[in-house]
């Protein structure tokens, strides 16, 4: 049964993508897409215990072995495992669902061009790779999700292929990620170099016992744990390598909503639960994954504040709330960034999702100054939107946990609220530092997606008023992932915060070891009041600003950008960061490389090769050619010398002995 | 045997030499250097001669009798070319045997 | 002493059939003898083959220590005069067609070749003296021969001049030699070297002579003449001269070397080194400057002599038989060569520059195939003989410990391998067309073609020649 | 099936034999004919060895299907083959009938065209067979005669400078081992591998001329083995005749070049240089190391500013070969197994890489990036075998590019790491260049007019393409067949060394 | 003392007239020094009692081959006047390696002892009971048989080389046929012609 959840998609795929020309296309994705909720909904038979599935690992045959190097293809079932499996064939069917009709016009493509059943082949395929992700057993076949999902999510980023900034944004984010899997290489190469294995349960082993191996000066553990983060970084966007997530928004919408929100994304932060013993065992990684996560948050936030395309400030929403996931790891909470991961899954699907009903609608129409005023037309997508924005700034009842004994609230306002709170009550030495910034974050959150929704939904129309005049709600399977998702939205949050994160009842024992003096579990249960309520002040007052910017006072944000322009700039540009990345190494790397082509190779090599071929040995030649001067008193002199020569050395050699 | 064969040695080496100029150094005509080849073969004659005297050995002047009859079939050989290369290049001068190099 | 002459039968039946023949000759007018007075001579050869074939052997020098007649000289010889008899056959349609067709020209390759059956046989340093120059003044004549040419005559001159004044060097040598051992016969020189040794006169006679048969060879630094009178002389003697006095004159060298000054071979081995380092070097240099085939292959040869002197410089009987070796194989090589170059026309001349071959492959297909497979071999790519023979000789030389000659040898052979790839390009790659439009004569065609397949097959077995140079490099030994 | 290996050497020389002595005339008929022959030739070949290949015992480390005979008496010919060999031969023998049905299209003389192939397959199937040294040196050496044909007849506007540089760079590095060889004989006084591997060199440093001569005369053995494979291999700075003769051959020839004939390096590599001059090998580690880093980098670099197609691929194989460098100089099961694995991996990829730029240079006659571009909207069927292709090149898990690279990147991690981080940047790099190169030409819109009508795969060229994106993601996902049929050898290997 | 006198007259007679061979301008100087010089060598031979040999060389190179040059020189009919004359440009280098030859062999030659075995190789020990000639005639034509024929062949050798190469045969040059003229008959000779009166032939 597992193993159909996950090779089901991958049959999708294959049949989809190779035989819908036999098939026809309509047959293939419905069928794709059959396949996938089918797993979904088996997927939440498995999580929520009705039929219990025991954890273990199933082998199905051997991939590459070597030596001691032994992986096999297999499927491995914990906690983790079924979590994600949840959160990947949820929100991949949901969104299969809705591309059946998302995708059925699309104007990128001419009425004779086959295109769904390969949209939706990516998709399955993306599935099964996200799957294969989290159901490894072993480090080798998770790099193979891995880089499976990123080739997933490079091919749909660029499934518009005929739009050049859809292909080079497919190429930044496969590059990019790649820079990432090269940290990951290298932390796979270390735990086999030191642990002798690639497999879970063996490294964990040998990590479980103390050991005093030293890297660099380092301990093992930290250098590894660095190795992996870095992965991880590139995979979930984090500060350095994220500059492809916003690009990646080229792709069409639901790949945003499936692959860069709900799921691939967290890819990173489930591989660092996965690796939770060794992150354990090395603290002063942990830091640096709290800071990275941090200023994650924080950067996103801030850039996310000015943007205009309604998918990019979705996204740099998702890479600031995989900040919060981060900041979760770094406080040694993996619990809580799970969590988050989990609803963070359902509430941004259906942001994006809620974007993509309006881009539909408004033929492709990204950016917000031109939109306005849809609550009428599109009044589903409007009230969808809105629990996801209510969710993702966490509104909910601060403090209820104490009446209540949970929390009671939307989605987010749960998982977001106990990332704050862990960091807060966490260890770390800068976990006050974190935990302001990540209440400005929360503000910051609040701000931008109220205004999106304000900018977007409210206020008069700005674009053309025939589109606004035809536009209409989207057809029915795309409002029933809509539906689903707000749902997901609203409860999960309050539903399952005793399975994540409560101490007693939560279903990660299994897999995520914490260290002896880990309490985060007990601990963030005991921050004083203050910090609990301080992330619910902070959305009421990105909201109350947004409302006042937007509804009331709309020239105002204008004004102030004339008046801050060296800000507002700075965080048009998303802190430079392309830019400076376009010059370091884009434009080095295409100089070093014509550098070493045309004078490394030609000039070089060859120069001294050719110069040797045809200039040396010809200087020799011409010096062969002009002995033969045609004389016949030249040659007997040469002969004459060569005789001497030869005299000589008799002579002297005889002498000499 | 009054006189040391060291003498004769020395002249017949000079003899040589002095050939071996005449074949390289000068740039007349071919003639010359006919007559330079039987100069060395004139100190070798001496070589012989001397040796097979001095030895009491009498092959050597075998030995420099052969030399004498086939320096004559050379001397004419080289002639007759330098005949034949007359004709055509209506010179004899040495610099001017030079149609092939390189 | 008449019981010796059964010895020399071969050489005898030789020099009395020319003889005869010229005499004959004299007063034949009729034509139809006259135009195949090559042929009749080549059977001639032919025959004294067979006779030296059935000729008895003796280990013991004959003739009052004149001569020898062994395994070694009997091989030699016979290669010689199969050699000689072919390349007359092939001689004929060049001498026809240049009106060169007289019964002198047979008469002068027999004797030079009886001269080098002498020079073989040698165990006397006069009769090496005069054996050299029955060869050699026979080879000036006909490198003169197309005396209507000046390029030809002025071959013969610059052959003659500077041969001449290796026969000087030779004698000196000669000279040198008797005067400090008393003997000129190769067994008592031998036997009394270890007594002399010690003499100054004797290691200056040996370099003198050595150089001269060095001349001969073509060897640098006496290498200069070769490339001057191979693109002089007429297109057959060129061929006669790149082949037949090569063979003689390396058994001859093997000869003096081994025979004569074997017991200080610590002394030889040097000049040997730079013959040989040098020649390749210079034979490789030169021939990449050449757009005439015949100056090519002249410099070609120089390299070749080269190699094949790596075999006598390593000193040991791998050596000399590698040495053996390489000259054979060489000989086949080059006898295919030139059945092409000798049909290398263009409206009726024959012409010598390799750019007229352009995209011959397109009019002759086999012809070109063969010949390129001659040009691989002679370049040393593997598997063809002439690799097996370069193998052979590197083989010998690193045995004797002299690594540095065998990595000259290899660089070489890179640089050489380039202007042999050049005629190939020429062949079968180049744009534009040479229009070379000669009809080549079956005979000769069978003669490329065998000589292309000899070097095919030779990589099986080396023409079942392996012994025969072990039992001549033995008999030379011992 | 004892004289198996001999039939399987010589078989493509009979074909080529009928091709010259049975198929007359050089009409489209005939030659459509000697395309025959030589197709069904390749893969009689190819099934014999299967055949081969179902009786060779994976478990054994030992020479199998040994055959000797006296030939020369200095050198003999024998055969036989272990894993490693195993698996070029099949990679070889495989890779023929592809070879012939992609150059189906040929019309320039067509019979001398086949005739060269099928000599030239036995030539590299006897290389992979040969058990003498100086056996291997004939087969090594006498591959370039036909090489240097195909590159100087068949091939591209600039191809005799290509021709001659392949030559000339191969013969210089190829001599140099002779000499090796030479010595090795005269040392070991023979040229027998098997006995070879079991000898010990002499490995005591010395000091001549004042320099100091590490592990003795196996130094010197070893560089010269080093020079003639590190041309052919090519590592950097000996790489520069690959570019030129790639682009200059036709796509069959750069096929074979880049499947085969860069393998017989790596073959030589882990045949003579690391088994026989262990110690040399072990003190030329770290130089070998730098030498495939840079390559690596270098290249790949180099490759992602190339304007031609064919030079691109070039480049990339120089880097990804620095890959097996990496690998086979770590000394360690993971290390070599990669890098067989890299070798064979490579020689899928790589031709097929050839094989599909052959396909659009059919149409067009240029292989100008620039003058493609938005391909994939008139043939899906090839940006499919291309996309798959360009992910296996950059190494994507689950296609057999990823095994050999991770393999040997690991093993070398072992032994040096920081040369092997250098080394797993070229992972980075290579997905630039790849990525680039399919965007460049397959993606966008199709805006020139020239390839407005060009036509997607037809069923030949899915013949000799498909095959190969199987094996390649079949290799990548259930590598053990290969893997397996030279563990044991390697093992052994390793378990020397140690 | 007399012998040693002579020697010393002959060898600077032969220094200095081999000297003048090479450096005369005129080519008929030359072959006259170049006689001179092999009188001088005569000389020697005498002085080492090899008188043989010394008139030999007088009859085959005085007689001979002295007068053959000459013969050619006259023959050629070169303007000396115009003889180019000059050394190569590199004469010091060529002197140079002159005296490096000349000095090796004096360092060889001096002192020349005869060792021991070289007196006892000896083939054909000189009686100096008997007359050089007859000791020469006594061994040239048996033991030295085959040599001597060589040296035979190689003056036919020669002899055919002198013709191949010079002789011409003009077919635009009368000569005398005698042959023909003897076996000329009138069949072929006369012509009988029947004239017409009046019209001439």
């Amino acid at each position: 049964m597992i193993e159909f959840l996950i090779f089901g998609p991958l049959l999708g795929s294959l049949i989809s993508g190779l035989m819908y020309r036999s098939i026809g296309e309509d047959v293939a994705t419905i069928f794709t897409t059959s396949i996938v909720i089918v797993g979904a909904l088996v997927s939440w038979i498995i999580f929520l215990d009705i039929i219990p599935v025991e954890n273990g690992t199933r082998v199905i045959f051997d991939w590459i072995t070597s030596g001691a190097l032994n992986s096999q293809w297999a499927v491995k079932i914990d906690s983790l495992v079924k979590v994600m499996l949840v959160v990947v064939l949820s929100v991949s069917s949901l969104v299969h669902l809705y591309s059946l009709g998302y995708m059925r016009h699309d104007h990128n493509w001419n009425p004779n061009e086959n295109y769904k059943a390969r949209f939706f082949s990516y998709l399955s395929f993306f599935t099964f790779a996200m799957l294969v992700l989290v159901s490894a057993d072993n480090l080798l076949q998770l790099f193979f999700g891995w880089e499976g999902v990123g080739v997933a999510s490079y091919l749909l980023i660029g499934f518009y292929f005929k739009k050049p900034s859809a292909n080079s944004a497919a190429i930044k984010a496969f590059v990019v990620n790649r820079v990432g899997d090269f940290g990951f290489l290298i932390g796979i190469f270390l735990i086999f170099l030191y642990s002798g294995s690639i497999n879970f349960s063996e490294i964990f082993s040998f990590f479980s016992n103390e050991n005093k191996i030293k890297l660099l000066g380092f301990k093992v553990e930290e250098v590894i744990c660095f190795f992996l983060f870095i992965g991880a970084m590139g995979k979930s966007a984090q500060i350095f390598l994220h500059t492809w997530l916003p690009d990646a928004m080229e792709g069409p919408t639901p790949v945003s909503a499936l692959i860069h929100a709900a799921t691939m994304v967290t890819a990173g932060v489930f591989l660092t639960c996965r690796f939770s013993p060794l992150f354990e065992a090395a603290p002063q990684v942990a830091n640096l994954v709290l800071l990275v996560g941090v200023s994650t948050a924080f950067f996103a936030a801030t850039t996310a504040l000015v943007q205009n395309d309604i998918k990019r400030i979705i996204a740099y929403s998702t890479c600031s709330q995989l900040g919060y996931m981060f900041a979760a790891v770094g406080a040694g909470f993996y619990h809580a960034a799970m969590f988050h991961l989990f609803t963070h899954a359902f509430f941004k699907a259906l942001l994006f999702l809620g974007a993509g009903s309006v881009i539909h609608a408004m033929h492709h129409e990204q950016d917000i100054r031109r939109l306005g005023g849809l609550r009428t037309k599109l009044p589903i997508t409007c009230l969808t939107m809105i629990i996801g924005t209510l969710a993702i700034t966490g509104v909910g009842i601060p403090l209820s946990y104490y009446i209540l004994g949970f929390n009671f609230g939307l989605s987010g306002f749960v998982s977001k609220d106990i990332i704050i709170e862990g960091v807060f009550a966490s260890k770390n030495s800068f976990n006050y530092h974190a935990f302001v910034f990540l209440i400005f974050s929360a503000l910051l959150t609040s701000f931008y997606s109220w205004r999106l929704i304000f900018l977007t939904f409210f206020g008069s129309f700005k674009g053309n008023k025939d589109d606004f005049n035809h536009c209409h709600e989207p057809e029915r399977n795309m409002l029933i992932p809509l539906v689903l998702l707000s749902v997901g939205a609203v409860f999960f949050g309050s539903f399952f915060e005793f399975d994540f994160a409560s101490e007693k009842y939560q279903i990660f024992s299994d897999s995520i070891l914490l260290s002896k003096d880990n309490t985060i579990l007990k601990d963030f249960h005991y921050v004083p009041a203050l910090v609990k309520v301080a992330p619910f002040f902070a959305m009421l007052i990105g909201l109350s600003t947004a409302i006042y910017f937007y509804v009331i006072n709309p020239g105002y944000p204008r004004i102030i950008a004339n008046q801050q322009p060296i800000l507002y700039n700075f965080l048009l540009n998303k802190w430079y960061f392309d830019e400076l990345y376009d010059f370091i190494f884009v434009s080095v790397a295409k100089r070093v490389g014509n550098f070493f082509w045309k004078i490394g190779d030609i000039k070089l090599i060859n120069g001294s090769i050719h110069g040797l071929g045809l200039f040396v040995i010809p200087y020799f030649v011409a010096m062969a050619s002009r002995l033969q001067s045609g004389f016949v008193f030249h040659y007997a002199l040469v002969m004459i010398i060569g005789l001497t020569a030869i005299l000589s050395f008799f002579v002297l050699s005889f002498y000499s002995l | 045997m009054i006189i040391p064969i060291e003498h004769f040695l020395t002249v017949s080496a000079l003899l040589f030499v002095i050939g071996v100029f005449g074949i390289f150094l000068n740039r007349k005509n071919v003639i010359i250097i006919l007559m330079s080849i039987e100069l060395i073969l004139a100190s070798v004659n001496i070589n012989f001669v001397v040796f097979s005297s001095y030895l009491g050995d009498l092959v050597g002047q075998v030995f420099a009798m052969f030399i004498l009859t086939v320096a004559a079939a050379e001397a004419a050989i080289g002639l007759a070319i330098l005949v034949c290369f007359y004709r055509l290049r209506n010179s004899i001068f040495i610099e001017d045997a030079n149609t092939m190099k390189g | 002493m008449s019981e010796n002459f059964k010895f020399i039968t071969p050489e005898l039946f030789l020099v009395v059939f020319n003889l005869c023949f010229l005499v004959a000759m004299l007063f034949v007018k009729s034509q139809a003898i006259l135009s195949n007075s090559n042929k009749i001579s080549a059977v001639a050869l032919l025959t004294t083959a067979l006779l030296v074939y059935s000729n008895p052997v003796d280990s013991d020098p004959i003739i009052n220590g004149f001569y020898t007649s062994n395994e070694f000289t009997a091989f030699f010889k016979i290669l010689i005069l199969l050699l000689s008899s072919v390349i007359l056959y092939l001689s004929d349609a060049y001498l026809k067609k240049n009106n060169l067709l007289k019964y002198e020209y047979p008469v002068l390759i027999n004797f030079s070749v009886f001269g080098m059956m002498i020079v073989i046989s040698s165990n006397d340093l006069m009769t090496l003296y005069l054996g050299i120059e029955i060869q050699s003044l026979s080879l000036y004549i006909i490198a003169a021969y197309r005396r209507d040419n000046l390029k030809s005559t002025e071959a013969g001159l610059k052959y003659f001049i500077l041969g001449a004044l290796s026969s000087g060097l030779l004698l000196y040598g000669i000279s040198l030699v008797y005067g400090s051992t008393g003997s000129t016969q190769f067994h008592i020189i031998y036997n009394s070297i270890m007594y002399t040794e010690r003499m100054l006169g004797l290691q200056i006679g040996m370099v003198f002579l050595l150089s001269a048969i060095a001349f001969k060879f073509a060897a640098f630094p006496f290498h200069m003449w070769t490339p001057d009178v191979y693109d002089g002389s007429p297109t057959p003697v060129t061929a006669f001269m790149a082949i037949v006095p090569k063979l003689a004159v390396g058994a001859m060298l093997a000869k003096v070397l081994f025979d004569v000054f074997g017991g200080i071979s610590d002394k030889w081995q040097m000049v040997l080194v730079f013959l040989s380092g040098g020649s390749m070097i210079i034979g490789a240099l030169g021939a990449i400057a050449q757009t005439n085939i015949k100056r090519l292959v002249g410099y070609s040869s120089i390299g070749h002599v080269g190699f094949a002197l790596m075999g006598l410089a390593a000193v040991s009987p791998e050596g000399l038989s590698g040495f053996i070796i390489y000259l054979f194989l060489y000989s086949i090589m080059m006898l295919g060569i030139f059945a092409f170059i000798l049909n290398m026309e263009k409206e009726g001349v024959l012409v010598a520059d390799i750019y007229l071959l352009a995209q011959y492959s397109e009019n002759r297909p086999g012809a070109s195939f063969a010949f390129s497979l001659l040009l691989f071999s002679l370049a040393g790519i593997p598997p063809l003989a002439g690799f097996i023979c370069k193998l052979y000789v590197m083989m010998a030389i690193i045995n004797s410990g002299l690594m540095y000659l065998a990595l000259v040898g290899a660089i070489v052979s890179v640089i050489g391998a380039f202007y042999y790839l050049r005629i190939v390009y020429i062949i079968y790659f180049s744009e534009s067309r040479g229009n070379l439009d000669a009809k080549i004569p079956a005979g000769h065609l069978l003669i490329l073609f065998l000589s292309s397949a000899a070097i095919v097959i030779g990589t099986y077995n080396l023409l079942g020649v392996e012994p025969l140079t072990r039992l001549a490099a033995e008999s030379l030994l011992y | 099936m004892d004289f198996i290996l001999s039939l399987i050497t010589f078989l493509p020389l009979l074909g080529a034999l009928i091709i010259a002595l049975f198929v007359p005339g050089s009409d489209p008929d005939s030659s459509e004919n000697a395309k025959r022959v030589s197709l069904v030739t390749s893969i009689i070949v190819f099934l014999l060895s299967l055949v081969m290949f179902s009786g060779f015992d994976k478990n054994s480390s030992d020479f199998q299907f040994i055959e000797e005979f006296l030939w020369l008496g200095f050198f003999n010919y024998k055969l036989g083959v272990d894993g490693i060999s195993v698996v070029l031969i099949l990679l070889t023998t495989s890779m023929m009938p592809l070879v012939f049905l992609s150059s189906w299209t040929t019309q320039k003389r067509v019979k001398e065209y086949l005739i060269a192939f099928l000599i030239l397959e036995t030539l590299m199937v006897g290389v992979f067979v040969s058990l003498d040294i100086f056996l291997f040196y004939v087969f090594f050496e006498a591959g370039l005669i036909p090489m240097f044909l195909i590159i100087g007849i068949w091939g591209g506007k600039e191809r005799v400078f290509a021709s001659f540089k392949f030559f000339l760079y191969t013969l210089l590095g190829s001599i140099l081992m002779l000499i090796a060889m030479i010595v090795i004989w005269d040392i070991s006084g023979t040229t027998d591998i098997t006995r070879l591997l079991k000898y010990e060199f002499e490995s005591e440093p010395f000091y001549i001329l004042g320099f100091y001569i590490p592990s003795g005369i196996q130094t010197f053995l070893w560089l010269g083995f080093f020079a003639s494979f590190a041309v052919k291999l090519p590592m950097f700075p000996v790489h520069t005749w690959l570019p030129d003769a790639h682009v200059q051959a036709p796509t069959s020839g750069s096929v074979l070049l880049a499947a085969i004939l860069l393998k017989m390096g790596g073959y030589g590599f882990i045949r003579f240089s690391i088994p026989m001059f262990y110690e040399a090998s072990l003190y030329f580690q770290d130089f070998i190391f730098i030498l495939s880093v840079i390559a690596i980098i270098y290249t790949s670099l180099i490759a992602l500013v190339q304007t031609d197609m064919k030079k691109l691929i070039a480049y990339s194989s120089v880097a990804h070969m620095g890959f097996v460098t990496i690998g086979l100089f770590s000394f360690n099961q993971q290390g070599i197994d990669g890098a067989i694995f890299q070798m064979v991996s490579h020689g899928l990829i790589s031709a097929a890489l050839f094989l599909v730029v052959g396909v659009v240079y059919e149409r067009t006659h240029t292989r100008e990036i620039q003058a493609f571009g938005g391909l994939v909207n008139r043939m899906p069927n090839y940006a499919m075998v291309f996309m798959v292709l360009t992910l296996a090149n950059v190494g994507l898990p689950g296609t057999s590019g990823f095994v050999g690279e991770f393999l040997s990147l690991l093993g070398a991690f072992k032994v040096s790491p920081v040369y092997a981080i250098f080394g797993a940047v070229g992972v980075i790099l290579s997905a630039c260049y790849g990525l680039l190169l399919y965007k460049r030409i397959m993606l966008g819109e199709l805006i020139k007019e020239n390839l407005k009508r060009i036509d997607d795969l037809s069923l030949r060229e899915k013949f000799c393409l498909y095959p190969l994106v199987l094996l390649i993601i079949t290799f990548g996902i259930y590598p053990k067949p290969i893997l397996e049929t030279y563990g044991a050898t390697v093992a052994d290997y390793v378990l020397k060394f140690n | 003392m007399i012998p040693l006198y002579f020697f010393y007259f002959f060898s600077f007679i032969a220094i200095l007239s081999s000297f003048f061979v090479i450096f005369a301008n005129n080519p008929v100087h030359s072959v006259l020094w170049l006689i001179l010089t092999f009188f001088s060598v005569a000389g020697f031979f005498i002085l080492v009692g090899a008188e043989f040999l010394a008139l030999l060389l007088m009859i085959v190179y005085v007689g001979a081959l002295a007068v053959l040059f000459l013969f050619v020189v006259m023959m050629l009919n070169i303007s000396f006047a115009g003889l180019r004359s000059g050394l190569a440009q590199f004469l010091p280098f060529g002197i140079l390696i002159g005296i490096v030859i000349f000095a090796e062999l004096i360092l060889a030659f001096v002192p020349w002892e005869f060792k021991e075995q070289a007196i006892n190789n000896r083939s054909v020990a000189i009686d100096t009971a008997e007359d050089n000639t007859v000791a020469l005639g006594k061994i040239v034509y048996t033991d030295y048989f085959l040599l001597f024929q060589c040296a035979g062949i190689i003056l036919l050798i020669a002899m055919i080389g002198s013709i191949v190469l010079t002789l011409r045969s003009r077919p635009d040059v009368k000569r005398q046929s005698i042959t023909s003229q003897i076996y000329r008959d009138p069949n072929t000779s006369i012509e009988v012609k029947d004239v017409k009166p009046g019209e001439g032939i």
